[in-house]
This record gives structure tokens, sequence and C-alpha cells, in this order.
């Protein structure tokens, strides 16, 4: 199974393009925001962009769930070249697998980056990244 | 045994032929001075009497041990170097120590005294002993250099350390040193001023300022000792030069001759001039007669 | 098979889930249980390292898909080493805080839940052989790092821990990144799979997923300019923390970086990049440390100075490199956590953890100071203590590869480290001490715990032998990449019907 | 054996460490326990030759006593044990002992050891403990810890880790680190490194052996350090320094196509640290300043010997090493006396102490008549033959050098007499009583040692003769020296004992008719009882000459000494400090700018991707 990239079609570079713009938004806001809940949105965009880009690897031009249910197998002998046939037409289920693991970090980091911002809140009474530097040099 | 009798007895007739020629160049020095500064000044004797005087007097009080090991320690200096030092050319006087020792022996022997009557000075506790003393030991640390710069420069011409050797060498062939390494004879010749403390030198003992620096706490049987001893010192520092650079001498009164012309350098060089400061005098010693000394060593590095 | 690789993250995890329920029915439990978990892996990993060094890698494969397919552990020479020390370190440092500075029921229980997720997170990047797997692992580690960092209620840890956040979750999208890159090429996750077919990948996007891994692991492994978020993060952590990140993190993070630069993609320029970026970081870090006027922080600058020595030693490439590189991580794990863990009662009582508020004090504390005094000479690497057989063995390693540049930069280095590290030195012991300094005087178990890592400094001083074997083995066992890979695939052929 | 004494003093030390805390007696007989027990044992059971070797971490070390190093582990001993006397009543009040004498016992195990290691690695272990446990001693009294603390073990680490890279490099080229077999095949090495591991090996060994522009710390260090440690610091440890440079110049310099060159510069520098050192030890007004910078000096001459490397030359750097040893030794001893009974060694405040101290100023006497090198006493024998060799190789400037050197000598020799023992006596210090014996026989014995090497030298100069003969040299016990005369090459010889009985008659003599004549109605009279030009000073006036003593030398040589080498290197710190303090800026302590550095060495490594992965 040979997995091909870049001879893709229109609609598959729409996916890799669009990812690509959410990262940079994300890291836009992350980087140049000075407003710490601003970099927290901007780190969870970072999160969804970079998903996205993991979900479109897997993707197969009208390709089917990666499920081999009654309906399709119908029966039919699981011997080798059957399976190989059957899953020609489905997407690939392993990017699918990583993503949920990504987004579930993903939210794991978001919810203790809010509860710090809290507490720096309660602390420096003021969200502007640029004034917590007391830790320098 | 014999041996020993042998230097004792060499030892006590030429203590005693130094000691009188000694003194008698010390008055002749006093009259010579006088009489340039057109008055008659004492006779030539007087020295003879001053330390008999001295010797002869009764001292009451004493300030501890060192006081009496400083002019030891001098005596020690002057009569070791008379030792070591030939007086006749072809051992035809005493040949004492002449073959026991050689120039940084005597070098260092030279050095041996100073430091000791610096001690005995110290312990009478006179601050203007004291700072004779440092005045005596940077001036020495001054005309040091030209000294041995010169001294050196015979060593490597003629490759000995010994004064015999030197000696010999001149007799042989017949040309005094003075002549064959100029340079030399110079440096040292310069070096002397410093060595007798006379006038451009004299600020380590200076007697308006100091009463008279390191021997000032100093009277009676201490000062006989000092006082023979410095013309002991003198004698044999004069017989030095005689054999280093005039081919020695044959007999007595050839010596006299030679070691009293060159004792006059020192002396009417000295009526003339004024008095250096202590850093003056180092850096003179350091300027035209050090330059001498290197000049001497590249002459007998080369020649 | 006295048990398997995967009981060094199944037991760790599940024990700390049970903490918070044995909590309910005996509150002493929650801080025996990790002692008794960590004491058996580590008699586990002793026993698997004899095993390993003599016979081979042990491969485990996990839920029965085979290795190119489902996930699998590398327990060999080299990932044994590390999980050896790390766990060993995870022991002594829960010895440490046993009576941690009397942290109350409620907070024992979080600390030692983190502090359990800690050591499997760092064992588990070390182990696994699937990349995305180490992602996992690494995210693990670092959440729990960041809840660490944080533990005390004090404004600058949360500052401390929200900027090791931000770094941390740029170093996620980096890695997220080159394991999609790498995916859609080959389409596998396995990292020996991935080394087999390197080659078949575009040179182009070779490079890229390394670049990507590069700047994903530096962050971890603390490469220079990466590296800004580990001094604050050291110095707000609690003590034995601070102990922990620099004794197993750290280690963790430059294994990774190595893995995939020596195994994974085998490019050439890897090894001078890897000196220039180690001798950056060490001038860099070693130069900030001398004019700290905190204890930890300065601490910390060393640990990273340290590691930028490890990466040159890396860098060197050859055999004896790699030897010098295990050997100098191995000393400054157990150094650097005694000095750690020493320093954090040295400077107990000032709130802002000053050097200044540390004179005199080894007349209060004068065994701590003297670990603290014997871990500092060891690190400075004088003679007789363990420091100098892996400095020893690194400028030999230079020397055969004759890189008398690296030679020169390390010693002028280490001078500059002397300075700094006897400073303190003199201020300890020789500095009239301040009246109104009341000084908190270590618990039994921290005494035990700072006194054993003493003695490994001594033994592995006065008898190097004692190491070297394993160290040789598990070099052999990182430079030889076809031995991992067949090791690892061959596996997999076995189960498949 | 050899295992034996390492055990002994290894075990020794931590016995008395530990015997600290029980009790201050058991902690003194342990501690003189090890040292007369090593001592003992090396000199009775270690025959020399016997090689003992045993591996540690995949290196052999192998540890053997040949004459080269029993000559010096004669120093080591010798003085260590006397020092070890010394210490007991020396180190009486003072606190945490334990930490003191175990540091002294640790130094001299290093010693030992160093002269007795035949392999590389043990004898940097060895150099390196030797460092530590004598740093321990610099930071003992707790003065100027930063400053001199500091300062030394900065110097010291230079110098090891400069050893440490000709060790790897040598390693990496012969793959065994036995000396023997670095010397056999150093013909092989390249050019550059046949240049550059001497520079190195002696860039460590000058550092210890104070050589100029090494010689920093050396001031600082023996002065902080409490005196019973400093004559064994000064008189031993330095002697490491020369240890390593007699076996760097004989076995390699000597091969070295071109090694004239090599030779002259460091004979320069040791004559320039001798000048150096005396004249900054003439302006000094402390007493431990100015023994510090003396042994600089003297240590200069020494460095000047060996790096001439004639076979007389060496003899007199061998026979000066255990001089100086002796007589610095003594000195130090001196201070400490000095010290221990008034509390000050500065020379303006302590005067006229020669009637209540008087063995001290005995042994200092003799000890500081050895270091001028006046006749009589030892120091002339080696001087003497330093500068018949420099004359004999035709150094003819470098022997003007260094007599300029050591005839100033004479002027901190005075002042260091002067200072403490002559002068004014003042009351404040009428209290002060003789030093106790324990610490005075130390000084008398190594100051009659010093009496007797003066017409006897055959006795040091015959294990001097037989360790050269190891290092390779033609046997000079004929033609340079016997037992009391000395030869140079051109045949002059110097008869030492006809003219020591001479000296001794003469003085003799003169003493005798000095104090016999007038003997009853003498009496003795105080310092205040003196004629300064004819009024007699009062009780309370104090007359003492002690504040800048040699103003005007100091004034004739003022240009030479304005430029101190310490100057550069603290100017050379302060720099290093600000660069520290910039690099530390860098991070700036916002979590944003640690992103962007982040981004921006991604950016970096993608533009440079195709140079750095090819």
């Amino acid at each position: 199974m040979e997995f091909k990239l870049f001879d893709l079609s229109i609609v598959e570079y729409a996916f890799f393009v669009t990812s690509v713009l959410i990262i940079l938004i994300g890291l836009y806001a992350a980087l140049v925001k000075k407003t710490l809940i601003k970099i927290v949105i901007g780190l969870s965009i970072l999160d969804a962009g970079i998903n996205l880009l993991l979900i479109s690897i897997g993707y197969l031009k009208a390709g089917t769930a990666p499920i081999f249910s009654p309906a399709l197998v119908k029966n039919m002998p699981l011997t080798l070249e059957n399976i190989k046939k059957l899953s020609e037409g489905m997407v690939d289920p392993v990017p699918q697998a990583l993503v949920l693991t990504a987004i579930v970090i993903g939210f794991g980091v978001t919810a203790v980056a809010l509860s710090l911002v809290i507490r720096l809140y309660r602390h420096h009474h003021t969200l502007n990244i640029d004034e917590i530097k007391n830790l320098k040099w | 045994m014999h041996e020993i009798i042998q230097i004792t007895w060499g030892a006590i007739v030429s203590f005693i032929l130094a000691f009188t020629v000694g003194i008698t160049y010390m008055g002749l020095n006093r009259k010579i001075t006088a009489r340039i500064q057109n008055r008659i000044g004492p006779p030539w004797y007087q020295n003879f009497i001053d330390v008999i005087k001295l010797g002869s007097k009764q001292t009451s009080i004493h300030h501890g041990v060192m006081q009496h090991m400083g002019p030891a320690f001098i005596m020690v200096t002057s009569v070791m170097s008379l030792l070591i030092i030939p007086i006749l050319n072809q051992n035809r006087f005493f040949p004492n120590l002449n073959f026991h020792g050689d120039l940084v022996f005597l070098l260092y022997i030279m050095v041996f005294g100073p430091l000791g009557m610096a001690l005995g000075a110290g312990q009478t506790g006179n601050p203007n002993s004291a700072i004779g003393v440092t005045r005596g030991l940077s001036q020495m640390a001054g005309f040091e250099i030209p000294w041995v710069m010169a001294l050196v420069a015979l060593m490597i011409q003629y490759k000995t350390t010994s004064i015999v050797d030197l000696m010999n060498i001149q007799v042989e062939t017949g040309k005094w040193l003075m002549f064959s390494s100029p340079f030399a004879f110079l440096a040292a010749l310069l070096a002397m001023l410093g060595m007798f403390r006379y006038a451009p030198f004299d600020i380590v003992g200076a007697p308006q300022e100091l009463a008279s620096g390191p021997m000032s706490e100093n009277g009676g049987k201490y000062l006989f000792v000092m006082m023979s001893a410095g013309s002991v010192f003198a004698f044999a520092k004069l017989t030095l030069y005689v054999d280093l650079f005039m081919g020695g001498a044959n007999n007595l009164i050839i010596l006299v001759v030679k070691t009293f012309s060159l004792y006059l350098f020192p002396m009417l060089y000295g009526i003339v001039s004024p008095r250096y400061r202590t850093e003056q005098s180092v850096r003179y010693f350091w300027g035209w007669p050090s330059l001498f000394g290197l000049l001497a060593i590249l002459h007998a590095m080369f020649f | 098979m006295v048990g398997s690789p995967v009981l060094f993250i199944a037991i760790p995890l599940l024990a700390a889930f049970l903490i918070p329920l044995l909590g309910f029915v005996w509150k002493e439990s929650v801080r025996i249980l990790p002692g008794l978990v960590l004491l058996y892996l580590l008699y586990l990993s002793l026993t698997l390292m004899e095993q390993v060094v003599h016979t081979g890698t042990i491969v485990e494969v996990i839920a029965g898909w085979a290795p190119p397919w489902g996930i699998n552990l590398v327990f060999s020479p080299l990932t044994g080493l590390l999980t050896t020390l790390m766990i060993l370190m995870g022991f002594i440092i829960w010895i440490y805080s046993y009576r941690f500075k009397n942290i109350d029921f409620q907070e024992a229980v979080k600390y030692f839940i983190l502090l359990l997720m800690l050591i499997t997170g760092s064992v588990g990047i070390v182990l696994t052989g699937d990349i995305f797997n180490q992602f996992v692992f690494i995210e693990i580690t670092s959440i729990s790092a960041y809840a660490l960092t944080a533990f005390y209620k004090g404004r600058d840890s949360a500052e401390a821990s929200f900027k090791y956040l931000m770094i941390g979750s740029l170093s996620s999208m980096f890695l997220l990144l080159a394991i999609a890159l790498i995916y859609s090429q080959l389409g596998t996750l396995n990292m020996a799979d991935i080394a087999a077919k390197a080659h078949l990948m575009k040179p182009e996007f070779k490079i890229l997923a390394l670049i990507f891994f590069i700047t994903g692991l530096g962050i971890e492994a603390e490469i220079f300019p990466l590296n800004g978020w580990a001094p604050d993060a050291y110095a707000q952590a609690p003590g034995p923390i601070g102990a922990a990140f620099s004794g197993i993190v750290v280690k963790a993070g430059v294994y990774a970086m190595i893995r995939v630069m020596f195994t994974l993609f085998d490019v050439a320029g890897t090894h001078q990049f890897l000196i220039v970026i180690g001798i950056i970081t060490l001038i860099i870090a070693e130069m900030s440390a001398v004019r700290q006027e905190h204890l930890k922080r300065m601490l910390a600058y060393s640990s990273i100075g340290q590691m930028g020595l490890v990466i040159v030693a890396f860098g060197i490439g050859t055999e004896e490199g790699v030897f010098a590189a295990l050997f100098l991580m191995l000393n400054h794990a157990i150094i650097k956590s005694l000095l750690f863990l020493s320093g954090s009662y040295l400077v107990y009582h000032s709130t802002g953890k000053y050097i200044s508020e540390v004179d005199g004090i080894a007349r209060n504390l004068p065994i701590t100071s003297f670990l603290f005094a014997l871990g500092s000479i060891a690190i400075v690497g004088m003679p007789p203590f363990a420091g100098f057989w892996s400095k020893w063995s690194m400028l030999t390693a230079a020397a055969h590869s004759n890189l008398i540049l690296i030679i020169g930069l390390v010693l002028s280095v280490s001078l500059i480290e002397l300075v700094y590290y006897f400073r303190v030195l003199n201020r300890i012991y020789f500095f009239p001490k301040k009246k109104e300094v009341v000084v908190k005087k270590p618990t039994i178990n921290a005494l035990l715990a700072m006194g054993l890592l003493g003695l490994l400094i001594l033994i592995i001083g006065f008898y190097p032998d004692s190491v070297t074997g394993y160290l040789h083995a598990a070099s052999q066992s990182l430079l030889d990449k076809g031995k991992y890979i067949h090791d690892v695939l061959s596996t997999g052929q076995l189960l498949l019907p | 054996m050899i295992y034996i004494l390492f055990s002994i003093l290894l075990g020794g030390a931590i016995l008395t460490f530990l015997a600290n805390k029980i009790s201050g007696l058991l902690r003194d007989t342990f501690f003189l326990l090890t040292m007369l027990g090593a001592t003992l044992i090396f000199y009775t059971q270690l025959h020399i030759g016997g090689l003992v070797n045993f591996s540690i971490g995949s290196f052999n070390l192998e540890w053997g006593v040949n004459s080269f190093s029993w000559y010096f582990s004669l120093i080591v001993l010798g003085l260590g044990t006397l020092a070890a006397f010394y210490a007991l009543s020396y180190m009486k009040g003072k606190e945490n002992l334990g930490f003191f004498y175990f540091s002294f016992l640790i130094s001299i195990l290093s010693m030992l050891g160093i002269v007795m290691s035949h392999d590389l690695i043990s004898f940097f272990i060895f150099w390196e403990m030797m460092t530590w446990s004598s740093y321990f001693m610099v930071i003992y009294s707790g003065k100027n810890v930063q400053k001199n603390g500091i300062n030394y073990i900065l110097f010291s680490a230079f110098g090891a880790y400069a050893m440490l890279t000709a060790i790897a490099l040598v390693y990496a080229n012969i793959h065994s680190l036995s000396i023997v077999e670095m010397i056999s095949n150093y013909g092989q090495f390249s050019p550059a490194l046949q240049t550059w591991i001497p520079i190195l090996f002696l860039m460590a060994f000058s550092v210890k052996a104070a050589m100029m522009p090494l010689h920093v710390w050396a001031p600082g260090a023996y002065s902080d350090s409490p005196m019973a440690y400093t004559s064994v610091f000064s008189g031993a440890l330095s002697k490491m320094g020369i240890y390593g440079m007699i076996l760097i110049f004989v076995t390699m310099i000597s091969h070295l196509p071109d090694d004239t060159w090599f030779r002259e510069v460091f004979a320069w520098l040791g004559a320039i640290t001798a000048i150096m050192g005396t004249l900054w030890a003439i302006a000094q007004d402390d007493a431990r300043k100015l023994l510090a910078y003396s042994s600089v000096a003297q240590l200069g001459y020494i460095i000047t010997g060996v790096a001439i490397g004639t076979d007389l030359a060496m003899l007199s750097a061998l026979f000066l090493a255990a001089l100086h040893a002796l007589f610095k030794g003594t000195l130090f001893m001196a201070v400490g006396a000095v010290e221990r009974q008034t509390g000050t060694v500065k020379f303006s405040e302590v005067t006229g102490l020669i009637r209540k101290m008087p063995w001290t100023f005995i042994a200092s006497l003799l000890a500081i008549i050895a270091l001028a090198g006046i006749p009589p006493l030892g120091g002339f024998v080696g001087k003497w033959m330093l500068y018949e060799s420099l004359i004999n190789s035709n150094h003819y400037i470098l022997v003007i050098a260094i007599f300029f050197a050591s005839t100033s000598a004479f002027l901190y020799c005075y002042k260091f007499l002067f200072g403490f023992f002559l002068g004014q006596e003042e009351k404040e210090w009428a209290h002060v009583k003789e030093a106790p014996a324990l610490m005075v026989v130390p000084m008398l014995l190594m100051a009659g040692f010093l009496v007797i090497l003066g017409t006897f030298p055959g006795i040091l100069l015959k294990p001097a003769d037989t360790a050269m003969q190891t290092l390779g040299f033609a046997p000079t016990e004929g033609h340079l020296w016997s037992m009391s005369v000395l030869f140079n090459a051109w045949g002059d010889q110097v008869l030492l004992r006809p003219l020591v009985y001479a000296i001794a008659g003469i003085f003799l003599f003169f003493l005798i008719i000095l104090t016999v004549k007038g003997w009853k109605n003498t009496r003795y009279v105080t310092t205040k009882d003196i004629s300064s030009s004819g009024e007699v000073p009062l009780e309370h006036e104090n007359l003492t000459f002690s504040v800048n003593f040699y103003q005007p030398f100091l004034r004739a040589v003022g240009p030479v000494m304005k430029h101190r080498m310490i100057t550069w290197y603290r100017e050379f710190g302060a720099g290093m400090e600000t660069i520290f303090d910039f690099t530390r800026r860098i991070y700036t302590g916002n979590g944003q700018t640690y992103a962007i550095y982040v981004m921006v060495f991604l950016v970096i490594i993608l533009l440079l991707q195709n140079t750095i992965f090819g």
C-alpha cells in the first residue's frame, strides 16, 4: 500500500493549506498577543490546526469508514486478498487514533494553563505577560 | 699540623703588614685632603694614635651579644679576604689560603662583612645606625653590579675563576689586564668608589646627619676592631685590584707603590665631589659603570 | 523472566491511581506505596539489566500486535541503563520526600501521584519503540512537570510553570508535525521500521522532519536557545522535584533527541551539529551561572551546562564518545541530585533562596553542607571522586578524534564552574553566620537519601569498574543501528502466523 | 609495602579527623603516630626500585620508588615530620584542628604519591589531591577566603587542566599512560605535539613552582595558611613543581631538535621571577608576605638551574631545592613563633625581641645567612654551583641578573632580622617569652643541619648525584664535587673545610677578645640608653626605625615595580565578570521571548539546513 502525498486533487490540497493556515494563526496569537488568555487561546488554535493536518493525511477521495461492518463483508471468507480489496476504499484509521489522543492531551494542557492564568492574575492583578517577569537573568 | 702552623703564622704576618699599611694610607688620606683644603691637617700617623687610644680605652656599657658579634663579623671579612688574595705574585709571600677559594667565594666573603656590621649596629638600637645600614646595603646592591660584571668579564676572557691564575697570566704575557681588558678595569675602578664609601658615596656614615651611621653607637674596643678591620679590608681590596689588573707585585715596595697609586683615585675623586643621595648613587652605579661592565663582557666574549 | 518491561509502566500508573483511594482507608499508605513500587521496579530493572547485558535486547510486544504495527517496548542495554538510573533516582527522591517539609495529607496525595507520573513518563520515553507513544509519554511527563513546578502556591512558581507550559506546548506542536510528516511518508510509527525505511523518504522531507524533531526534543533536552524555561522551572519547583528534573526528565529528553539523530535519521552532519549546539549551551549556561544570586537557579544553570557537555560528548560520535556521554549522564544525575537535595535544605530559610543567606551555615547543618561540598568537588571533576572519571573519558574520546578545541573549551568552562561552586563553598564554611537566620534541621530520611547519593559518588569515584561494564554495553547498543532494527523487527516475524 | 605506607597515611588522616571529636590528646597522638610511622616505613622498608601496580577503571597504575623520587621524598618527609612536631604546639589554641591535621596528612600523602607514581593518571590524581588539600589549608584561617582561596584554586586548576589535556593527548597517541613509555616514544609524536606537550606540562608545574606569569597566587596563599603548614607548603609543595619540571626538562626537552630557545625562555623566566620576587619582598611590611615573595624568588633560582640543564646546574638546582626547604621552613616557623608569642607579624608593630626570644633569633639568623648564600653555611655551596654552571655554559647576562637578585636579597634578609629581633626594645613587648620548646627544637635542628651542610655538602650531594644518575646524567662524584670540595668545569676549586675553619677561628678569636676585655666592669644597658647625637632619649619616646625601611632603594627601582602582574589578572577577571553579566541578560524572564527564541532557532536551522545536514 503505497501512500502518496503530493499528487492529490485540489480538495486534498485545501485540507493541508487550511491546517497550515490555522497553525500560523495560532502561532501568531501565542507569540504576539500580550494578554495571557489570548496566548492560551492561540495555543489551543495551534492544537486544532495540527489535529486537522494529522487527519487530512489519512484522507482518501470518497473513502468509507474503516470498519468491516457485516453489510460490507457479506460473509466473504477472511482471506488476505479479500481484506486488502475491501480496505482499498477505506480511510486510513491510524491518524484518527493519533488525533484522538492529541485532542485529549491538548485539552489537558489548556486546562492546566487556564488554572495557572487564574493564579497569576490573583497575584499580579494583570494579564499582560510583559509585567510577569520577576524570574529573570 | 705543619700546614696549620704555616697558615696561622702567615696570617699573623700579613695581618700586621696590612694593618700598618692600611692605617698609614688612612692617615695619608686625612693629610692629603687637609692639604688640598689648604689646612695642615693631623700628622700622617694620627690614625695609629686613634686606634691605640681606642684599643686602650675602657668601655663601660654594651647592648648585648650581637654588638660583640658585629665587629667580629667585619674582622672575619677583612682577614679572610686578606688570606685569599695573594699579596705578592708567584707566591713569593705566604701562600695563606690563596689556593683554597676563588673569585666567587671572595665576592661573597666581601659581602659578609657589611651584613655582619649591620646586625651589630641593629642590636645597639640607635636609629641613626639603622638608617645608615639601610643606605649602606642599598648602595652595596648598587655597586655590586658593575663589580660583578667586571669580574665575570675577566673570568670569561681567561677561562678561570681563581685569582692566582689571573695573576700568573699577566706575569707570563707581560701585559697588564688593565690594558688587555680596559672596560673591565674601568667598571671595577668605578665600583671601587662605592666600596670605599668616600665622598660621593659617603651618605652611609654621613657624619653631620647620622653621626657616622652604623658605627655610631660603638666606641672603645668595638670601634678599635672596626677601624683596624676597615684598614685591613682597604689594603686587601687594593691588593686585589693590583693582582687582577696590574699584574701583582713581585716585592712589597712595588706593592705599596702600586696600591697607593690606585688608592689615590678614590681619595682624590672623593675630595672634589658632592654627596649623592642613596637612590642617586644606586642609579649612578647602574648607569655608566654597568655600561662599561656590559662592554667588558661583550669584549670578553668576542676577543 | 522475572517480569517483563511493560511492568515499568503498568505498575506505577496503577499505583498512581490507587493512592487517592487507599488514602481514605489508611493515611500513611499514601507515603509508603510509591516507595514499595519504586523499590520493586529497581529490583526488576537491575535483574533485567543483568540479563540484557549477557543475552540480548528484550523486546516486549504489547497486545499481541507485531512491532511494525503494534507498540513495543525495547529493553536494550542502553534503555535498560537509563531506566535503572531513573528509577534509582526516583527511589532516592522518594526517600528524601517521605516526610517532606510538613506538607499535609491532601498535598502529599497530589505530590506522590505527580511524582509517580513523572517517573513513569520518563521511563516510558526511554523504553518505548514507537514515536507517537513516545510523544504521549513526553506529554505525560510535561503535564506532571507543569503541575509539580506550580506545586507551591507562591507567585513565582505559577509564572515559572506557565512559561514551561508555553514552551512545552510548542515542543508538542513540533513533535506532532514531525510525526505527521513521517507517517505521511513512510506510513509507520515504529522507530525500527522508520530507521529501516528512512532512505525511502524524499531527502528534503526527511531533513524537515529531523529539524522538527530536533526543535521539539531540543526543548525537552534544554539545548541553548530553547532552554529559557529551565532555570525558572528548576528554581521554583520544590527541592526534590528540582533533583527529579535534572536527574530524570532531562535525561529522557536527551535520550529521545539522540535516539532520533543516531538511529532514526542517520544524516551526515548530525555529529558536528551536536558538538556546536552542545558547546554553545555549555558556555552560555556556565557563564550565566557565575553571576547568580539564587542558589537553586545557579544549580539549574549548572545542570543545563552539564547537559550541554553530555551533548558534546554524544557529538563526538565514536564509541568512546558515547561511553563518555553516558558516564557523564550517570554522574551528573547522581551528583546534581545530591546538590539539589542538599541545596534545598541550605537555603530553606531564605524566601528568595539567596546565596548570600547561606553564610556560615556549616555550623548548624554540618552533614548537609559536607555533602553539598562533596557534591560540588565531585561535579568539578576533582580526581578521587566520580566526576573525574567521566571528564577524563570525555577528554580521551575528544583526543582520539583529535578535537583539541573541544578539550580546551570544556576545560576552560569547567574552570568557570570551579569558581562559582567554590565561592558558594567558601560562603557556607567561612563567612560569619547571620544571627537572625533560623535553620531547619533535615529529617532523618532526607539525610539517608543524601548519604546514599554521597556513597554512590564515592563508590564510583574509587571503583569506577562497577559501572563501566554496563556503560560499554549501552554505548555499543546505541551505535549499533542495524542490531536495533534487527532485534525489534525480528520479533515481528516470529509472531506473524 | 607501598600500599601499607599509603594506607597508614590515609587511615591516619581519617582517624585523626574522627579522633578530634573525642579528645585533643588522642588526635595529636594519632597525628604524630601516622607521621612518624610513614617516615619510618619509608626510610627503613622501602627499597629503591620496588614497583607495585594495580588497575582501576581499565588503567593500570604503577607506583615505585627510584632514587630521584627518594631524594624528593627526603624533602617531603623530612620537612613534614619536623613541621608536624611544630604544628602540635603552634595549633594549640585554634579550633577545628581535626580538619587541619586531616588536610596536613592528605597533602603529605599526595606529595609522596606524586613522587612515587610512574604513570600519568595516578600522577594527576595525587596532583589534584595535593591541590585541594592545600586549598583547605589556605582557607583554614577564614581570612579573605574569597580573594586568596579562589585565586589559589583557580590557578592550580588552570595548571591541572593544562596537564590533563597533555595527558589526554599522550593517551590518545600512544594508548598507554606510563611515564616511561611516554618518554621512550616521545620522538614519534608529531612536531606540533612535541612542543605542545612539554609546554602544557610545564604550565602546570610552573603554577605550582610559582614562576613569573603564574605566581600571583603565591603571596596570598602562603601568608593565609597557618604558619605550621606554610613551611611545608613553600618548602615541599613547590618542590613538586620543580620535580615535574626536572622530569620534563631532562626527558622531553633534551630530545627536542632545537631545545635551546626553550631552555633560554625558561631560564630567563626563572631569572625575572627571582629579580621581581626579591624586589617585591623588600617592599613588604608583613613578614609572611616578605617570606612568600622570597620563596618565589628562591624558586626562580632553582627554575633557572633546571632550565640550564648542564649537570652542574641540575646538581645545584637539586641542592638548592633541598636547602630552600630547610631555611624557608625555619623562617616560616620563626614567623609562626613570633606570631604566636606577640600576635602580630608586621615589622612596624614588633621590634626588639632578641633578648626575649634568643633561640628563635639564632635559628632565623642561621637560616638568613643560608638564604643569603654567605659562605660558612650551605646556601653558599648551592649559589656557587649555580654561578659556576651559568658561567661555564656561557649565560653571562643571566649570571648578572641572578647575582643582582641575590645581592638585593641581602636587603630583605636584614629587614627580616632587624624588623623582628633588633632595634629598640619597646615596653609593650616586654612580656614576651621564648616560644615553647616544641616549636624551637625543629627550627634549631634545621638550622644546625644547614651549618653542617656548609662544611660537608657531600652529605646532600650524594643522594642528589644518585638521583641525577637515574635521570641519565653521568656520575658527578669525582669531577664536580667531593665530600667538602667543589670543582667547576674549568678546574678551579673551593676547599670548604679549611675556609670554614679559618672563618670560625677568626670569628671566635676576635669575639673572645671583645668580650673578655673589660669583662668585669661593663654592664648591659637597655636600648633606651643610647647617645643619639648627644642627648639621651626618654623612656616613652619610640625611636624604632621600621616604617618604609628601604625607601631610597625602592625609589631607585620604582619604575620596574610600578606595574604589577596581579592588576592585569584582576582587570581580566573583572572583564570576564561583565561578559558573564551580559550573557545572563539573555534570559529576559518573559515567556513570550523564550517562545520567540524557539521560533528563531527553527528558522535559522531551516535556512542553514543544507550546510548543516549536507
